[in-house]
């Protein structure tokens, strides 16, 4: 297990990385974290011809909060994210979220745009991403972009980015203030991709009744899922079982998990309702307590 | 068919020493460590980032060596095992507590629990049992079963506590 | 592995089964083909690079129809193989007048092996119905360029 | 008094190395103008190969050999040997060193690439083109017995390779007179050990001296030694072979011969230079030897009390393509099955059937877990259908304290009669309800249930023959410095024996335990053996140190007398030294006493041989038995399926306990392997042969999150059988837990009916189950 011959590139800006994207296209990958790309170029299963890293470039190492985001530089690794206060304090269910990546020697080295980018439909940044109904900032040869997450996961593993194109930001939206949250995940260990992971975010009115709830999915198809009808069906609602029950079904309609060794299509549709109910009743406890952990 | 490899010279520290190679663009640090520098305490269990075996600190924090390039840790510092002991008497204390709690077996995975330990105790110093569980969570043993791993991890922090 | 489904076609069977059988169709249709060469009576070799993301690799192998039965039903037999392991597969394509298009039923039994079938299990179902989508989905775009 | 050496948790002779990074694994060997193979291997289960083409792989940067099955020399071309033959074994197919024109599971090397890096040798390999002709393959083993099935090797015209039956008393008249009958099938899936370190072997050949000498990641270096000197048609003293400290073993690295055990000294003679092979992870999935597989059929007659009067358990045993290592594993099946009940009447019946998968051979417990499982099983459905509790069932037909030497009835896997030399089951019993509450638990479950969790708690008690023959030998020599220095054939892959052999010999030297250096696993230092496997090492070389440091002993007391000049009775040996009881300032030291045994000039008594040293070698008559009791208190979720143990509890007697610290250890891993192949480990195989586990992402090992603290309380019932009176303890912790597993999640959802037949379980399969059984929560509609 040696990875292939490939051509090794440490741009130390963006331009240039943007411009050796562009020379080299489709035989070009960007490696940052490595954590999912390193293993695949060690079993040979991933072959670019050309590496670009962007470690080098410092000025992507950051975290910043700005105009109601918390906008998350492209070298921010997992552990920065996880120990940093003002994600703590403004993001907690990415703080949650993060702490299933991997184990610590991952998470001291794996971005958190890297790994929404990678777009492994079963990790747990790409559903935080789509529970706070976020977007990448990306550049290209012709400028800067944002793409909403809506726009940006195709499929397992496949992105609308282009291949010239660097992701050089992730930018959650900050969540309402006094919103609950919840992160929760079936894996089959500890720090094992995730069989499902449920994203709650709730705010409740005086009375504890759903103001707004907000569901992501990981590990039910080719991208996340944020099942609407289940969205919709909460507000206004308490939390009460019969509520939750219909809440649970809606979520499994929305989804098309697959089957695999680990766990049949059917086991991950139960779990994601399962889940769905547990992460909104902790989030609500969450939102009753004005957002506090 | 298959494309040139490219070749970079690169400076690394490792364990307070400057090294100066020339590199192939793929070579796996853990191979660096191991082939080109000697040092063969890293060891390697899956190249494919589960094991946690070869475990090194880069500029103080662990990573998984066998997912870096190399060429990726120019100009960077990276602690091996054979950088722990104070000298040749004496033993850290981690590997001390190691000792005492037969904490290893075959002792395979050891360097990689090691360097992993001495991060997180600097972190934590008085860590509880589950904190210690999920702070080697990325190591595997297949020899201990952890139980007196973490026995060690425990005897560990109280021996750099008291030395504190 | 196997993957069913059925897609509609806006035309009739017989014109879909001029589309199914027509090599430059299925050539720009097929998800990574760079080549589709004839080499005999429904017989071609192919070269193809799959993959997801990073993922990609090529396989080189052959594509026969077989048990024709116009316009009613076809059999694929596709068999490559690359570095990253190889690639079986035997489909059943059925084409049924639905309306005034076309129906098609298929049911593919995807058989890989070697080193992508060992690490990529988790994905390979949902990756596989993707490329099949897919296909489908340029197949009507190759009917539709044609209608107009 | 002297101090006490054996009996005490002494910290481990060997770590301070392995602690600082110095261990030497056979990775670790780089020589000068070292070359590195790596092989190509089939991705079909079952082909023929048409044609291989290296001519591209040879052009390729850096490579200097690419080899096939048409450039071995004839002695390598064959089947390798066979390495333990059985006389039921009809069709003992052994592998080949590279595929002869047809591959039999995916994985099996088909060419061989020698390059100046294992990275340019991987560039390589991808570049030998092999055309195969894919057939279809047998993947499952009932479906290789039906007729008309795929045939693993076409020459025998069936896949099964062996049919053997042994039977105990008169089985159809229990089952006649039985109150209670019932049948039961259970199937265990197949895993692997998976040790840390995968397999490696390092050669260097010097045409000088005409040596070769191999590193090799070997648990029987000394076999390997042996046979590879056969093979090549060289001396035994020709070839060294050095297992240095090995990572990890528990059982696979213990084989007559893997393909690269063959090759790498062939190529490193034949290319005149060091070659090296380093299993990658990967590799290791598919071409390292795995096992478990099994389906077992069994029959239970019972008396209305829950006194068993017979068994007949009929099962298959998937040996994978090729069967080198024989029968152990479904011999060893049978005979743990009885466990410490008393079976009168015992049908034991199995096939070992080809099937297009990976070779099997012991893997820790080789068996053993599958005659616990399907016990242990059997016990819980007799408490169930009769109503009595389950311990009392256990207590109804347990083997009593005075009734050893108990004979079972049946031929071991040593071909000798599996007759228990010692122990005290209703003790270990005792002594393992006290360690889990067992009197508090159902006070304790109802309270869970009315909070509403599922919380069961599991038991299983088994017996594990231990320390077979033939023999293993040690040589113990005193140095001049007073250090001790301690040779035996046995390698040590982490299980201590550099401290337990160095404490023995501390025991009988009065020296200190880390002045004993103690080698092990390098036929340079001694060259007798057989290898460290089947928790052996302990009992057989153990004992063999020990009569070799008495030995020594003796000798020393002897030319001690004459130096001090009194006589033998009156001296002891403590601290280093040959002292006068009573007057110990009357004293030599040991190193003075080892320079007069081997004096320059001057005389030595005729007869005597020179030096402070003697070799011994140890025979047992047979194995000695072990025995314990495991048990758990697991959590359920049943909306998930994913469980969590609340509490793991052992009672273990594996006779006199050399270093209690090491044995805890060893049952602390076990536990930890049987808790992975009971939840998390399984191989999948598809239809076609396909591994579809070749990583640690897929095969999940447990990680500390999944293991428990884990509560041991030891009983000490000595063997008659070994002058140490030890058992062995090295498979002890895995055996039941499988066993105890499915007890205990049955307990959880008591009431609900569940059987579970097949391990391992997993959050899916389980889910499932409680699903159908209709248990809250983990239907469908639950929320």
């Amino acid at each position: 297990m040696k990875p292939p011959r490939f051509r090794y590139f440490a741009p130390t800006s963006v331009d240039e990385a943007v411009e050796l994207l562009s020379t080299h296209a489709d035989a070009a990958k960007v490696l940052a974290g490595g954590q999912s790309l390193v293993p695949m170029l060690n079993l040979r299963l991933a072959r670019p011809e050309v590496l670009v890293d962007i470690n080098r470039i410092e000025s992507l190492s950051y975290l910043r909060v700005e105009d109601g985001h918390l906008a998350v530089g492209a070298l921010a690794r997992h552990r920065m994210v996880e120990k940093a206060p003002e994600v703590a304090a403004r993001v907690p269910v990415l703080q949650e979220a993060v702490r299933h990546v991997g184990h610590v020697q991952i998470r001291n080295r794996g971005t958190v745009t890297g790994s929404i980018v990678h777009a492994d439909p079963s990790a747990e940044m790409p559903a935080v991403l789509a529970l706070l109904d976020g977007s990448v900032r990306v550049v290209g040869p012709s400028g800067t972009r944002d793409i909403p997450w809506q726009e940006l996961f195709l499929t397992y593993f496949t992105t609308t980015l282009g291949p010239d194109e660097l992701a050089v930001e992730t930018r959650f939206p900050l969540p309402p203030a006094g919103a609950g949250w919840s992160f929760m995940e079936v894996a089959r260990r500890h720090g094992d991709f995730a069989l499902v992971a449920v994203a709650a975010l709730v705010t409740a009115d005086e009375t504890g009744r759903v103001k707004e709830a907000r569901l992501s999915l990981a590990g039910v198809g080719g991208t996340p899922v944020r099942p609407e009808r289940a969205e919709a069906l909460l507000a206004g609602q308490a939390l009460e079982d019969d509520v939750l029950a219909a809440v649970a079904d809606a979520v499994r309609e929305a989804i098309e998990p697959e089957s695999d060794i680990h766990a049949s299509a059917e086991y991950r549709r139960h779990v994601a309702g399962v889940l769905a109910g547990r992460a909104l009743r902790a989030a609500m406890e969450r939102a009753r307590r004005g957002g506090e952990g | 068919m298959l494309p040139e490899s490219s070749r970079h010279r690169i400076r690394v520290t490792v364990n307070g020493q400057v090294y100066e190679r020339e590199v192939e663009a793929r070579l796996l640090l853990s191979d660096f460590l191991r082939y080109e520098l000697g040092l063969t305490g890293t060891h390697v269990g899956c190249e494919h980032g589960v094991c946690g075996a070869c475990t090194v600190q880069l500029d103080g924090q662990p990573v998984r060596s066998c997912l870096m390039f190399a060429v990726q840790a120019d100009g960077r510092e990276i602690r091996t095992v054979e950088g722990l002991a104070p000298d040749e008497e004496r033993l850290h204390p981690i590997q001390e507590a190691f000792w005492e709690a037969h904490g290893l077996q075959c002792g395979f995975c050891t360097p990689g629990f090691l360097m992993t330990v001495e991060a997180f105790l600097r972190e934590n110093p008085d860590p509880t049992d589950e904190e210690i569980r999920e702070a080697i969570s990325g190591n595997l043993c297949r020899c201990t079963g952890y139980v007196n791993i973490i026995k060690a991890v425990r005897l560990a922090a109280e021996k750099l506590r008291a030395g504190r | 592995m196997q993957i069913q489904g059925s897609v509609t076609f806006d035309a009739p069977p017989e014109r879909v089964w001029e589309l199914f059988n027509d090599p430059e169709a299925l050539r720009r249709a097929t998800p990574g083909c760079e080549r589709l060469d004839k080499v005999g009576e429904d017989r071609y070799e192919a070269v193809m690079s799959v993959g997801v993301a990073a993922i990609k690799g090529t396989y080189k192998g052959t594509i026969e129809i077989r048990d024709k039965e116009p316009p009613h039903r076809y059999r694929l037999a596709i068999e490559g193989s690359g570095s990253p392991g190889f690639v079986n597969i035997d489909a059943s394509m059925e084409f049924v007048p639905a309306g005034g298009g076309t129906q098609v039923n298929y049911s593919w039994d995807v058989q890989v092996g070697g080193p992508v079938a060992g690490v990529g299990q988790r994905v390979l179902g949902g990756v596989g119905r993707w490329l099949i989508g897919e296909f489908f989905k340029k197949m009507q775009a190759e009917l539709r360029a044609d209608a107009s | 008094m002297a101090t006490r050496y054996f009996g005490q948790p002494i910290k481990r002779n060997e770590d301070p190395r392995l602690l600082r990074g110095r261990g030497l694994y056979v990775d670790d060997v780089q020589l000068p103008g070292m070359l590195h193979m790596a092989l190509v291997r089939s991705p079909y289960a079952r082909a023929r190969i048409r044609r291989i083409d290296t001519s591209k792989a040879l052009a390729a940067p850096g490579v200097v050999a690419v080899i096939t099955h048409a450039d071995l020399p004839a002695n390598l071309q064959g089947p390798l040997p066979p390495l333990i033959p059985h006389p039921t074994l009809k069709h003992h197919k052994t592998q080949f060193a590279l595929a002869p024109g047809q591959v039999r599971h995916a994985g099996e090397a088909v060419a061989a690439v020698v390059a100046e890096s294992r990275y340019a040798a991987e560039d390589a390999a991808e570049l030998v083109e092999v055309e195969y002709e894919p057939l279809p393959a047998v993947v499952d083993m009932e479906k290789a017995l039906e007729p008309g099935s795929p045939l693993v090797h076409e020459d025998i015209g069936t896949n099964v390779a062996a049919h053997y039956t042994q039977v105990v008393g008169d089985v159809e008249k229990a089952f006649a007179e039985a109150d209670l009958v019932f049948e039961e099938v259970f199937r265990p899936d197949r895993g692997q050990a998976q040790p840390m370190e995968t397999r490696g072997v390092v050669a260097v050949y010097d045409r000088n001296l005409e040596t070769l000498t191999i590193w090799d990641s070997t648990q029987a270096p000394i076999r390997i030694r042996s046979g590879l000197a056969e093979l090549y048609g060289m001396r035994a003293n020709q070839v060294r072979v050095i297992a240095p400290n090995v990572g990890g073993g528990f059982g696979p690295k213990i084989m007559m011969f893997y393909p690269e055990e063959v090759l790498v000294p062939w190529l490193a003679m034949k290319l005149g230079r060091p070659v090296k092979y380093i299993e990658d992870r990967r590799e290791h999935f598919f071409a390292t030897n795995q096992e478990r597989d099994q389906i077992h059929r069994v029959q239970v007659a019972v008396r209305k009390d829950g006194t068993i009067l017979g068994i007949k358990d009929v099962f298959l045993y998937d040996t994978g393509a090729y069967i080198p290592y024989g029968l152990i594993i479904p011999i060893v099946a049978s005979c743990t099955l009885p466990g410490p009940y008393k079976i009168p009447n015992y049908h034991a019946e199995f096939k070992a059937v080809f099937t297009n998968k990976t070779i099997c051979s012991p893997y820790r417990g080789a068996g053993r877990p599958h005659g616990v499982f399907v016990m242990e099983r059997i016990i819980n459905r007799i408490a169930e259908e009769l109503g009595i509790d389950r311990v009392e069932v256990r207590r109804r037909n347990l083997i009593q304290p005075d009734e050893f030497p108990y004979d079972v009835g049946l031929i071991y896997q040593d071909n000798a009669p599996l007759r228990y030399d010692s122990g005290n089951y209703p003790g270990l019993l005792d002594k393992l309800l006290k360690l889990i509450e067992y009197d508090q638990w159902p006070a304790r479950k109802e309270q869970y249930r009315k909070e509403g969790r599922y919380v069961g708690l599991g038991l299983a008690l088994y017996v594990e023959g231990t320390g077979v023959g033939p023999y293993e030998g040690a040589r113990v020599h005193v140095e001049p410095s007073g250090k001790v220095w301690v040779a035996t054939g046995v390698g040590t892959q982490g299980q201590s024996h550099q401290t337990t052999f160095a404490q023995i010999v501390a025991e009988e030297l009065g020296v200190r335990v880390e002045d004993v250096e103690v080698v092990t696993g390098d036929t340079g230092a001694f060259h007798w053996g057989t290898g460290t496997f089947a928790s052996r090492a302990a009992v057989v070389a153990g004992n063999a140190v020990a009569l070799a440091a008495r030995d020594v002993k003796a000798k020393a007391l002897e030319v001690a007398a004459n130096l001090l000049e009194a006589s033998v009775e009156d001296l002891e040996l403590a601290d280093g030294q040959v002292r006068v009881k009573g007057a110990p300032q009357r004293a030599v030291s040991l190193g003075q006493v080892a320079v007069a045994a081997n004096p320059l000039r001057g005389t030595i008594p005729p007869g005597q041989e020179p030096g402070l040293e003697a070799a011994r070698y140890f025979n047992p008559p047979q194995s000695a038995f072990s025995a314990g009791g495991h048990a758990a208190i697991i959590e359920v979720d049943p909306a998930t399926g994913m469980i969590k143990i609340l509490k793991y509890a052992v009672v273990h007697d594996c006779g006199r306990l050399i270093n209690p610290m090491v044995v805890e250890g060893q049952i602390h891993g076990g536990v930890a392997q049987g808790i992975g192949g009971s939840f998390y480990e399984r191989l999948v195989f598809d239809e076609n042969g396909q591994l579809l586990t070749t990583t640690f992402m897929d095969f999940l090992i447990p990680t500390a999150m999944e293991v428990p603290d884990i509560a041991i309380d030891h009983q000490e019932t000595p063997s008659p059988l070994n002058p140490l009176g030890v058992k062995g303890a090295g498979e002890a912790g895995v055996i039941p837990v499988p066993a105890l597993f499915v007890d205990a999640i049955e307990d959880a959802f008591s009431g609900y009916g569940l059987r579970f037949r097949e391990v391992p379980l997993d959050p899916n399969r389980l889910r499932q189950a409680l699903a159908e059984a209709g248990v809250p929560g983990a239907g469908s509609t639950a929320a």
